[in-house]
């Protein structure tokens, strides 16, 4: 809603200049396919393409990494990711496709990776060229984490990795994987490592990627099967059984709560090629009749659609509340419910979206008449990724409170 | 005329419930639905959605559309509360059938009295139709129709035309002059184009209807009327439908919580998952009791009837979306796969909800009952 | 909402025309003095003589106790209380003040008293010259109940009792308490043992009742200490420590669940001289103005005024319905729901007609322009004892969803 | 003009609020809030809230009622932002005294240009106010005022004025020809009789007050512009208040979930507390930064002052009922009790919860700015 940049450093407002005079000439043109809903849906290597190629032309032109150190590949500057992320959505740019890579094994390495290893995988990353994943759902431990069996068994300077990851989004384009292994079975958490592994060099070599379909019809994660594979001691982040506590930073990255500990490397944060937001939902409510007249005039409608106007402000002004510490009661406490409520917000603006859309509510991707080609029903489907991974949100609410109001563990 | 205490609900009608619980539980449990309906993913599909008629045809000799059929049309004239029984049985199988469909044509037929008793007749004999009335908008008004009757002939184009694709017959409500009335066609007569939707739901079809000069019989000729007079069992039905669909969500839910573990413990033992089921429970339950009072008063109260059913469907749509929630998130990644059969349902009871009104609109109907019309 | 006489057996058809014509002539006037919300919350002399004379002409007239056998002084009816409460309700009399004699220890008593003690108390109770109050909660023993102190020690044929029951309606006229007490320090649920104990008699001779006050202003509840209280062992109900499945009767009725045990005895369940219903709801926003027009005329309004209509039909229906067996799912699983229902779907019935009432929401009791005297701010305050009391709507929850879905206990 | 994206929240700002917290927190426990006004429970004592001059006098030396008098009267001319985080903590505190009531009077009277400029004066040397504006029905437009003023007299009676038994002064919203002009005037002149309402709320005071023949000094023509302008400050100002109250139920709530044990655990450990505990926070937070949001807005970008404003009392009116209604749940039977505290806040907060509208009055107004006014 506000604009940010009055307020902008010198270093910035250069930056942003730059920003919006490329972005004036580079923002890509729209595909001629159609592009999935997020990062997370990609299924053909021609969306893949197009989207690689998009993130590696914004990296060349510095929008990518922009606070990451230039030896690793970064731009050097401070502070200036946001700027470029701002600026990138206000050109409605596509998405960037390395999305675990930007948004979560970036900040992991940049913070407990060892020099070299930063050195060797941060510029692929930032550029693109590298895809990454990351590996740590598994059957058995989805809420409970520090429960994953997959297992590494020492062998000298290596380590032999048994197991099943699942829900492993991007995993059948990825290159690198960031995954939590058990490396020592007497103590739950403590028992857990941290390591950097590559998939698709060792595919039908230890390493087997099968898709899952999602229930709304598209592929885009995976399972992924480890049978024997050795991985170098080397490619650990953080000590031994310190996986845990290296995983907190990924964790805290994917849960929008990252800043908090490390920069951002880049890209804009769940960007989807259809939200699930007011704008969006107000759009449709002009062009909907509803009881025989513009569904926008419904007193009902319009009272649903304030509430998820507001609440949806209220969280984009938390994010700028969570910069000014004199407003702040506790120091974490309106990060740690930026991924709960974006996700539970967006969910209810999609539930109201089908309830505006009424009858044509049931018309999905492909029909002619659906309202906004069908995308409606796949992004309210497509929210229940977003209350359930990374944490659900009833995980999310212990942590808040426990960790901001200090109430006894749950588990 | 008050209501019975018990509703009326026989042991003839509480017979035919179970006896359609177990039939469905031995002929078609949810992994039968899945491989049924759900064999292809791609959203690019071919739309009709696949049915057992094999399966159909059995319920078809057990005499299930000829339920409702009044007496006086050779059929069995039961109460409307031992139909809502059934139908909630048919909800909690998923069963991808034209039985709705039907019913809700032969209550319409039922109220437009004698001129419409050919037609009933037919149903008694085993033949299906749907209901197409509703206009692009999507209007649950069928004085919205966009199809007109000019000369004895149909011209126009009817939308969310349900189970089209599994019927025999149109009942089609089209403008007259100044009025509008009904009409009965085969669903293959000449002019007709019927338009597979790409719908969400995978347990039943829906398509968009074109009439071109189709030449029809009108079957009554105050449709309003008869659509006004068979509009409470239409909404009762299909929240009978709900709770039964909803009561499979809750019971799958709580299995499902009863065996997953996480932290060392089944994960019903939390309350964040303990206290949301329960919230289900007690949902389905509230419209369980309003479908049977409402189905009641269709039998015993004719005057209330429309009052409790916009109650009752309201209930089940507030119940569908709330069932369907979260016994998606309750299932946690595995719940939000293909394969995992709570989808079908979810995707059922989103459909289900909006149909033929949600809850807002029903309550805005019940108001003015209640409240009277705002001038 | 539905008339329920149509299915009267001949006895119940009788008895209903016998109670219509007895209440026709002898429903009593209102009172000159404000009568409180409910029978908890009687403060006066003259509010309780008022109420005990009503109590004892109904129950003169065999309109209590109808179910109960003749020798416990009762009708010897069957299946006709539920006539006798209908019928009061529509003749709209006054509540009865023994509400806790009448809805939990009768049936307590009925089910788990010696045949003398029935034939002592049970007359007194039903007619309302004993009033009986319930000392189950203390400080420390709330939500959990089997975690009661207040210690009984055996003295031959007798115990002394010692403790601090708390919240206990009514104790300030009480002649007798059914009270849960420790009778073993060993063990919680099976250290427990159930009496029935006289207070008034007791008074300043081992019972101190100090008078508590309610966010209302009111009082009615009370703290009960007892101070090396004797109590013979004939006063006890079931045998020694089955005191928690004795007091499960009594929580079943509390809760509205009764029926599932005994019959009740009589009076209509949770009477209130101003009921947070829909009726009442109705009336104030048909008599108030919001934005310059009649509530009843607001669009959301009437939303969230049928929202409570068909909550409350629902819960209506609920009670039909549990007594058509082929309807159900489980055989206790709507009886458990009374309570929890009752009691919220009563609190956002008040809290919307507070916001009906806007601005003259604030006005209270004694206000001159108070919208109904000022009724709906207490009514609202005063739902809070009902989602607390006899176990809070969190602990009914934890019920359901053990007993009627089987999962886990939560504590 | 652009927002800065610190709110323009300044150092200075930040010291006057922590000041704020600090001088509450040594002056005036809740124990002292708990005796000062909760001494006779009876609802038929006297109505007058009680409350602490001399407490009050200090915060007038310290400046408080001219912070946001503008420096051409005097003032301090400090930004909304400034004085909502001051605000916020009298909300805390809930301290009974005529600061809200002031600022809004201040607010108006900044908004009626120099023709008001004596009024404010007085204001920057300690005299207090608050607005008499509102009908008997509780209307929220001015123009329902049921006070008229003609020949320089002003007749008839405002409802729902705040905290009336506190203040030297009333700025009165009364109808004028065809027009609604603002007016000045003592509240003990001759002509005025201030009737105390008999409220819920033990922390404030409201009385309706009777105006014959009272000659009064006009000090705006146009009163409507005047109050347009200042509306948003108006919602702004009791938003803070509310959301500084709804962390006291929260902090007090949370404690006594660490506390209270019961089952052998923390009741803060059960998730059916610790959940909605959480959503009450969550609510708060939304609040609070829609809170700061407006008051910037009102600082930095007036055009959006109005949209802002609903939302942060839309927000806050939620805030206030949801944090209220847990705050008591979850102290169980303590909670219901008249001593303990959380019953003050309880109260407070419903009175603050539709003062100046409601949440959903609030929605309507920001809707007709948002998707346009339906005709």
């Amino acid at each position: 809603m506000s604009e940010s940049d009055s307020k902008d450093t010198p270093e910035q407002a250069e930056f942003r200049q730059h920003c919006r005079d490329w972005l004036c000439d580079n923002t890509p043109a729209e595909p001629s396919f159609r592009l999935p809903i997020s990062a997370l849906e990609i299924m053909t290597e021609e969306q893949l393409k197009y989207l690689k190629d998009w993130q590696k032309s914004a990296y060349d032109a510095g929008l990518v990494g922009c606070d990451y150190p230039v030896e690793y590949g970064g731009g050097g500057r401070t502070n200036c990711q946001r700027i470029a992320n701002e600026e990138m959505h206000r050109a409605k740019t596509p998405y960037m496709p390395n999305i675990i890579g930007l948004g979560m094994a970036a900040p992991t390495l940049l913070h407990h990776g060892q020099e070299e290893l930063k050195k060797h995988l941060l510029p692929r990353l930032l550029s693109g060229e590298d895809i990454w994943c990351q590996g740590f759902s598994e059957p058995g431990s989805g809420s409970d984490l520090a429960s994953v069996q997959t297992f590494a068994q020492r062998d000298g300077d290596a380590w032999i990795i048994n197991g099943h990851k699942v829900w492993t989004s991007l995993a059948h384009f990825a290159a690198w994987m960031i995954i939590l292994l058990r490396t020592d079975k007497t103590e739950k958490h403590g028992g857990l490592s941290y390591f950097v592994v590559p998939i698709s060099s060792a595919l039908g070599q230890g390493v087997t990627v099968k898709p899952l379909i999602k229930m709304t019809g598209e592929t885009g994660f995976n399972e992924v099967l480890f049978e024997d594979l050795p991985v170098n001691d080397g490619l650990r982040l953080g000590g031994l059984g310190q996986g845990w506590q290296v995983a907190t930073t990924t964790l805290l990255h994917e849960r929008d709560a990252g800043e908090l500990v490390t920069p951002r490397s880049g890209g804009m944060k769940n960007a989807a090629s259809h939200n699930a937001d007011t704008a969006n939902l107000i759009d449709l409510a002009r062009k909907t009749q509803y009881n025989g007249k513009p569904a926008v005039q419904d007193p009902l409608l319009r009272d649903r659609i304030m509430q998820q106007l507001i609440r949806e402000t209220g969280l984009q002004e938390n994010q700028r509340r969570a910069r000014v510490p004199a407003l702040l009661e506790h120091p974490a406490r309106l990060q740690l419910q930026n991924k709960l409520l974006r996700s539970e917000i967006a969910q209810e603006t999609a539930a109201l979206a089908l309830e505006v859309a009424g009858a044509s509510a049931s018309l999905y991707l492909g029909d002619e008449n659906a309202p906004a080609g069908g995308q409606w029903p796949l992004a309210y489907m497509s929210t229940y990724g977003n209350t359930i991974a990374a944490g659900t949100s009833e995980v999310q609410r212990n942590i808040l409170g426990e960790r901001v109001l200090s109430l006894a563990k749950s588990k | 005329m008050a209501q019975p205490d018990d509703y009326g609900f026989s042991e003839e009608a509480a017979l035919l419930k179970y006896s359609a619980r177990k039939f469905f539980k031995s002929n078609f449990p949810t992994d039968k639905l899945q491989k049924m309906v759900a064999d292809n993913p791609d959203s690019a599909r071919v739309q009709i959605s696949n049915w057992d008629k094999a399966l159909w045809q059995q319920l078809l000799e057990l005499g299930w559309t000829l339920l409702a059929v009044p007496e006086s049309a050779d059929g069995l004239g039961l109460p409307a509360v031992a139909v809502a029984g059934l139908v909630e049985e048919v909800g909690r199988a998923a069963f991808p059938c034209p039985l709705l469909a039907t019913l809700n044509t032969t209550y319409v037929l039922a109220a437009c009295g004698e001129s419409a008793n050919g037609a009933l007749r037919e149903i008694a004999e085993g033949t299906t139709a749907t209901l197409a009335l509703t206009n692009r908008a999507g209007s649950w008004q069928p004085e919205d129709t966009e199809v007109v009757a000019s000369e004895g002939k149909l011209n126009g184009t009817a939308y969310f035309v349900q189970d089209a694709g599994k019927v025999d017959k149109f009942l089609v409500c089209a403008r007259k002059g100044t009025g509008h009335s009904l009409y009965w066609v085969a669903t293959d007569a000449p002019g007709i184009t019927v338009h597979a939707d790409a719908i969400v739901d995978l347990t039943r079809d829906q398509a968009h209807v074109d009439f071109a000069d189709v030449e029809a019989d009108q079957v009554c000729e105050d449709g309003l009327k008869a659509l006004g007079q068979a509009f409470p069992a239409i909404c009762t039905m299909l929240a009978a439908d709900v709770i039964g669909a909803a009561e499979w969500q809750l019971q799958t839910t709580a299995e499902y919580a009863r065996t997953r573990t996480q932290f060392d413990r089944p994960i019903g033992f939390f309350q964040a998952v303990k206290h949301p089921l329960v919230d289900v429970m007690i949902q389905i339950d509230e419209a369980k009791s309003l479908v049977y009072n409402a189905a009641c008063a269709i039998d015993h109260e004719p005057k209330r009837a429309a009052e409790y059913a916009h109650m009752a469907k309201a209930s089940a749509s507030e119940t569908a979306a709330f069932a369907s929630s979260r016994s998606v998130q309750f299932h946690g990644g595995i719940g939000y796969t293909w394969e995992c059969y709570v989808q079908l349902y979810f995707k059922r009871q989103k459909h289900s909800q909006m149909l033929w009104g949600d809850a807002a609109w029903h309550r805005g109907r019940l108001a003015d009952i209640v409240l009277g019309k705002v001038s």
